[in-house]
């Protein structure tokens, strides 16, 4: 990989991570709501994953902590945070909020509240890709704590059955909120999960955005090759709660996550780029101001000065606003 | 122009459908092979292909959720559900994800897929095989829900349904697939939305849909040899309901009285009851009546499913009391 | 007597339940180790041990289906679903199981368990974590359907619906967890069954739970103001009704009003409208009127939120205008 | 095993079978309704697993396909006929018909319709013999199809993770339905697909009785000794059609059919033992003849005789019947 490359996705990372700092300040002054759940420490996974998806035309699609998922996918940041302030000008025009961010431009699909509601959802869009025999797609990211809802039985089987053009990305960052992996799963390794399906898997650090990027290549790889769906691991650690209100000493330690702060994977790139000459630590600092510079003028201005949605227009989106008459009447009746 | 089964006039939309669009695909446990257990798919496997008619494994909820991501990048899936009792493994995907994801999405993603299914208890089939339920989708904002109540409105109905935008709960019955009606050999289209008088009457009006409505054109009939004239009408579409032509149907006859196969408790005789009470309050002479299951998971023995469930006798029954005439 | 809040009152059920019989278990995603989303079993898990207080992985089926199969053996399960959303996975276990084995076996096995679970609007949790779904079991014979409206009658009602016989859904309110009330510090049980009057009054009859009842109650406060007596009814157990309680209001105050947060189509509001027609039809001096939400999806947006979920003015402008008033 | 008991296993199996051949006839005269699922060419599987078994002890769930199970595990078969001709006397009082035997004298738990339900209630049984720390275990039947369910995937894992003393026995007879395995499941040996939940599993031949014995006894053992779960599989063959509506020829082949019927489980038994000397066609002839009459004079006449239930009584058992008015109140409304 070139150096501006590197850069770039160290940027990359640092902008998602100011960008989700910026946003809990926003919540903490109530400009926003509802549940916030941060990506913080998980950079490298979605980062690197999809670094090596083509943007805009393989599908994406997660869980609730999808902010990032959703930008590096392409959705424009501004629109991200507009959508996290309820705003009409919102990825999802405001409707959905933090968990919901949809762009099906950037083909980036959902944003789901529902644990394990996503898997089936990813094999049925690679289902239509198959199908239409376009080279595209579907990614899916998914949790280790979602990886037990009986939708990963079903669609892992349904999926390698019909040789579906779909990855699965599991961020397994040990907990489900507050229940460590070993406390609810028989078998931890999650890539060890998929044997009973025939679907290929591997296992990978996810602090490292490299080490992802050359799994994923090849994981994507397989999935676009035809050979059906692939399962991937990355080893990762959420640095904060589960969601805004989530105070993780009742579950966890602080050694262990000093051990995980460590391994920061900002911090385990940047240190990587320096050692490699490929930036200094002034390089940093710019692009620190310049990131700010870009959330404060672009994103958090637009995100303020959109307009809320109208309340007159409440009911639309519901069904079909258009709807064709042929199909939906309503039916005539002659009777007065 | 042809006498058909319901199931043939489901067979024969799905047929037309699939020739029409090829991003129309049906997916389903047995849809495909051996062409449905209600023979709604027979020969569509082997006309066009493993492709298009996808035989499932037994995972309702997951083939339902992929017929919808399908229907989010474009295809149309009319999936079935072998029986309604089935559905509630389904009802994250269908009522979390296909009922909320054009609104959480602000009108971007839509999700144009059909889920059929047959509700309605047949010939004892017991407590898990008896599901009605048509109440539960009817109570989803975001979906459609429609009811055929004979082969001409299954056929036009399910053919709008595929094309709509929309994700259509298409509710048919386990009673009603052997019954028959002539349908027209041209191509036709019926409406989704819209109650339908059925049959004209100044009496009293008889509300039903799907197997209830037939309950409600027999008892009319044996009310026309007491002399009573009662208006028939077919809700069609549980959702979104027609409160306009049943509005106008009361404010005719002054009297109401709807029947359903459920049991009463939050059911569709709540509803349009309830409906009527908002509509026209002040045009009722008598207490509005709902006939309905009894309040019980519904019994294997012959004689207590029998009782447990309503026929033309009971509506025919309470039409006659509220008229004061039983 | 000591003030406590709603999830308190909720907890100490959870705590002297497993006190006195070691039967009583507990399970649902993370009530252990921390004790529960809404801390209702806070510090148990420490107190009990993880035989008796289980964190499950994320499968609601299947730890309520294990749930109901503990209970056919003989223990006395309280399952946490974390929120009603959830509970859509697992309606096959509690509607399709629980509710009727006790049938289906001719009354020789049973399911004593109880399914908790906060249902209703929280602040801006957008439409897949603002599902009420009251009505959806509600609609389910079989099971018993109770919803406190304030600590002393979560306390005493959870004590009750562990120790009773059949499968209680036990719905709290996300909204209500921090609401704060006197209860006695001596052991005491409330009725699972029975409508209450929570306050008297002549003119109009408000009819609401859970969090709905509040707004009734808010709202019969203003009604105060401005010369109306409105007597409020709390339904607390949704299944089985106390027809009688309603009839007795309404035949008395001739008007009624009934609240409830979830969307109007086949709603709890529809059941109770239908009820009070079924039961005193000529006492009414007013249409009937029921408040709800609109028919969408829950929106993120705070403005459309608030346009789609009642409130208290909703109620008290309701009532206004059926007294000719507004 | 000594002769006699090998006649005992032979009579059962026979008996079953005459008894599902006629509940087969009654049907066809109307005397029984709904679907009647036979278990006919299947007998070595649930007979030989609960001859391993301790009756009345341990418990037993399965699917609808559930008469021999419930025979086999205590039920009468008087009353499991009374059921299936809806009368007042049957195992479940006529409420649940074929598909819903329960008898928990015999600790036969049900008797369900839902393809992939009793998971979950058999993993709560084995939760509460557990938790009570009897030596009881729970048995719980399914077929291949029903291992596509999410809740097969769910309750493995946490029987696993809790090690609930649950024997899963999966009947593979090679279809769902119309549906042939390998064109539903990714993987079709189903001993294989528990190997992401860390369940000790195997498979064997389900048509010779005495394989499924020591099979069974092995599974047995290690649930019985606390060691967690077992899954179990059997490759064995529905001679007949789904339900009594179903035509095999859509789906399968007559040569396919032929070729399980040579392995039919009484023909298989019979004549293993009339080799060993056992018994002889005379004795067969013999047990065949005092079958026919204890089901015609002990069976049949008992349902045919049978009160139905009462019409009076379709409110019963919808809840208990005779709460106590401690919890149930109602509560009682100080107001006139
Ligand atoms: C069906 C369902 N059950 C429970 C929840 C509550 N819940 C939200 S996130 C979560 C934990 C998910 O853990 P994991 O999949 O590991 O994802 P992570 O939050 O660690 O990224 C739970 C239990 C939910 N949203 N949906
Ligand atoms: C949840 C659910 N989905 C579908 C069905 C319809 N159905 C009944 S039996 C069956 C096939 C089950 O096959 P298998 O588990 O192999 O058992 P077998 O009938 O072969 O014994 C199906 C699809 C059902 N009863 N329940
Ligand atoms: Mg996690
Ligand atoms: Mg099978």
């Amino acid at each position: 990989m070139n150096a501006a490359d590197q850069k770039r996705l160290l940027r990359e990372m640092t902008f998602f991570r100011r960008f989700e700092e910026r946003a809990f300040e926003a919540y903490m002054e109530h400009k926003i709501g509802g549940f916030l759940h941060l990506y913080i420490g998980q950079e490298a996974v979605a980062t690197g994953v999809l670094e090596m998806a083509r943007r805009g035309h393989d599908y994406v699609i997660t869980g609730y902590r999808d902010h990032v998922h959703a930008m590096k996918a392409g959705a424009p940041p501004r629109e991200v945070m507009a959508e996290l302030y309820g705003k009409e000008t919102g990825s999802s025009r405001g409707r959905g909020g933090s968990m919901h961010i949809f762009d099906p431009n950037a083909k980036f699909m959902g944003g789901y509240a529902l644990v394990g509601e996503p898997f089936p959802l990813a094999a049925g869009l690679a289902l239509a890709c198959k199908y239409k025999k376009t080279d595209q797609i579907a990614i899916c990211f998914l949790g280790d704590g979602a990886n037990n809802q009986g939708t990963f039985h079903e669609t892992m089987n349904m999926a390698s059955l019909w040789k579906l053009p779909v990855l699965f990305v599991c961020e397994n960052n040990l907990y489900a909120i507050g229940t460590r992996i070993d406390r609810s799963t028989a078998v931890t390794d999650q890539y060890k999960r998929v044997c009973g399906y025939n679907i290929p898997s591997s296992q990978h650090d996810g602090q490292d955005i490299e080490i992802v990027m050359d799994s994923a290549k090849k994981a994507v790889d397989h999935v676009r090759s035809g050979k059906g769906p692939y399962f991937i691991e990355y080893l990762t650690y959420r640095l904060r709660g589960h969601s805004m209100s989530d105070k993780t000493a009742a579950y966890r330690t602080k050694e262990e996550e000093q051990q995980w702060q460590r391994r920061d994977p900002l911090k385990v790139y940047a240190d990587k780029l320096k050692k490699a000459k490929v930036l200094t630590d002034d390089d940093i600092k710019e692009m620190e101001r310049e990131i700010h510079e870009e959330i404060e003028n672009e994103v958090i201005k637009f995100a303020e000065n959109s307009p809320a949605p109208r309340v007159e227009e409440l009911n639309k989106y519901v069904l079909d606003d258009n709807p064709d008459p042929r199909w939906i009447g309503p039916l005539q009746n002659t009777y007065q | 122009m042809a006498e058909m089964y319901y199931w043939e006039a489901i067979r024969r939309a799905h047929d037309e459908e699939l020739a029409n669009d090829i991003n129309v695909i049906v997916m389903g446990e047995d849809v495909g092979v051996v062409g449905g257990t209600y023979k709604a798919t027979l020969g569509l496997y082997q006309k066009y292909g493993e492709n298009r008619v996808i035989d499932t494994p037994i995972s309702e909820n997951s083939f339902c959720g992929i017929g919808i991501g399908a229907s989010m990048a474009g295809l149309r899936p009319i999936v079935e559900i072998m029986s309604i009792n089935f559905a509630l493994l389904a009802l994250d995907t269908l009522i979390n994800a296909a009922a909320k994801i054009r609104y959480m999405s602000g009108g971007r993603v839509s999700c144009p897929m059909v889920m059929r299914t047959p509700g309605g208890t047949a010939h004892q089939l017991a407590a898990q095989h008896s599901a009605r339920l048509a109440r539960l989708f009817m109570s989803t904002s975001g979906l459609r829900v429609v009811t055929p109540r004979s082969p001409l409105d299954a056929y036009g109905m399910l053919k709008s349904a595929v094309r709509c935008n929309d994700p259509v709960i298409f509710i048919e019955h386990e009673r009603m697939y052997n019954m028959r009606e002539e349908v027209p050999d041209k191509e036709f289209f019926r409406p989704l939305e819209g109650a339908e008088v059925v049959r004209r009457g100044t009496d009293i009006t008889l509300i039903g849909y799907n197997l209830s409505l037939q309950l409600c054109l027999e008892a009319a009939k044996r009310l026309e040899k007491d002399g009573v004239s009662a208006e028939v009408i077919d809700l069609r579409s549980l959702k979104p309901l027609d409160r306009e032509t049943i509005r106008r149907s009361v404010e005719k006859t002054h009297r109401v009285l709807v029947a359903e196969e459920d049991e009463a408790s939050v059911g569709v005789g709540s509803e349009i009851i309830t409906t009527v009470i908002e509509e026209c309050f002040f045009a009722l002479d008598a207490q509005p009546m709902r006939i309905h299951a009894a309040d019980v998971p519904v019994p294997y023995a012959e004689n207590l499913e029998k009782a447990a469930i309503p026929d033309a006798d009971d509506v025919y029954r309470g039409a006659l009391s509220m008229l004061g005439r039983a």
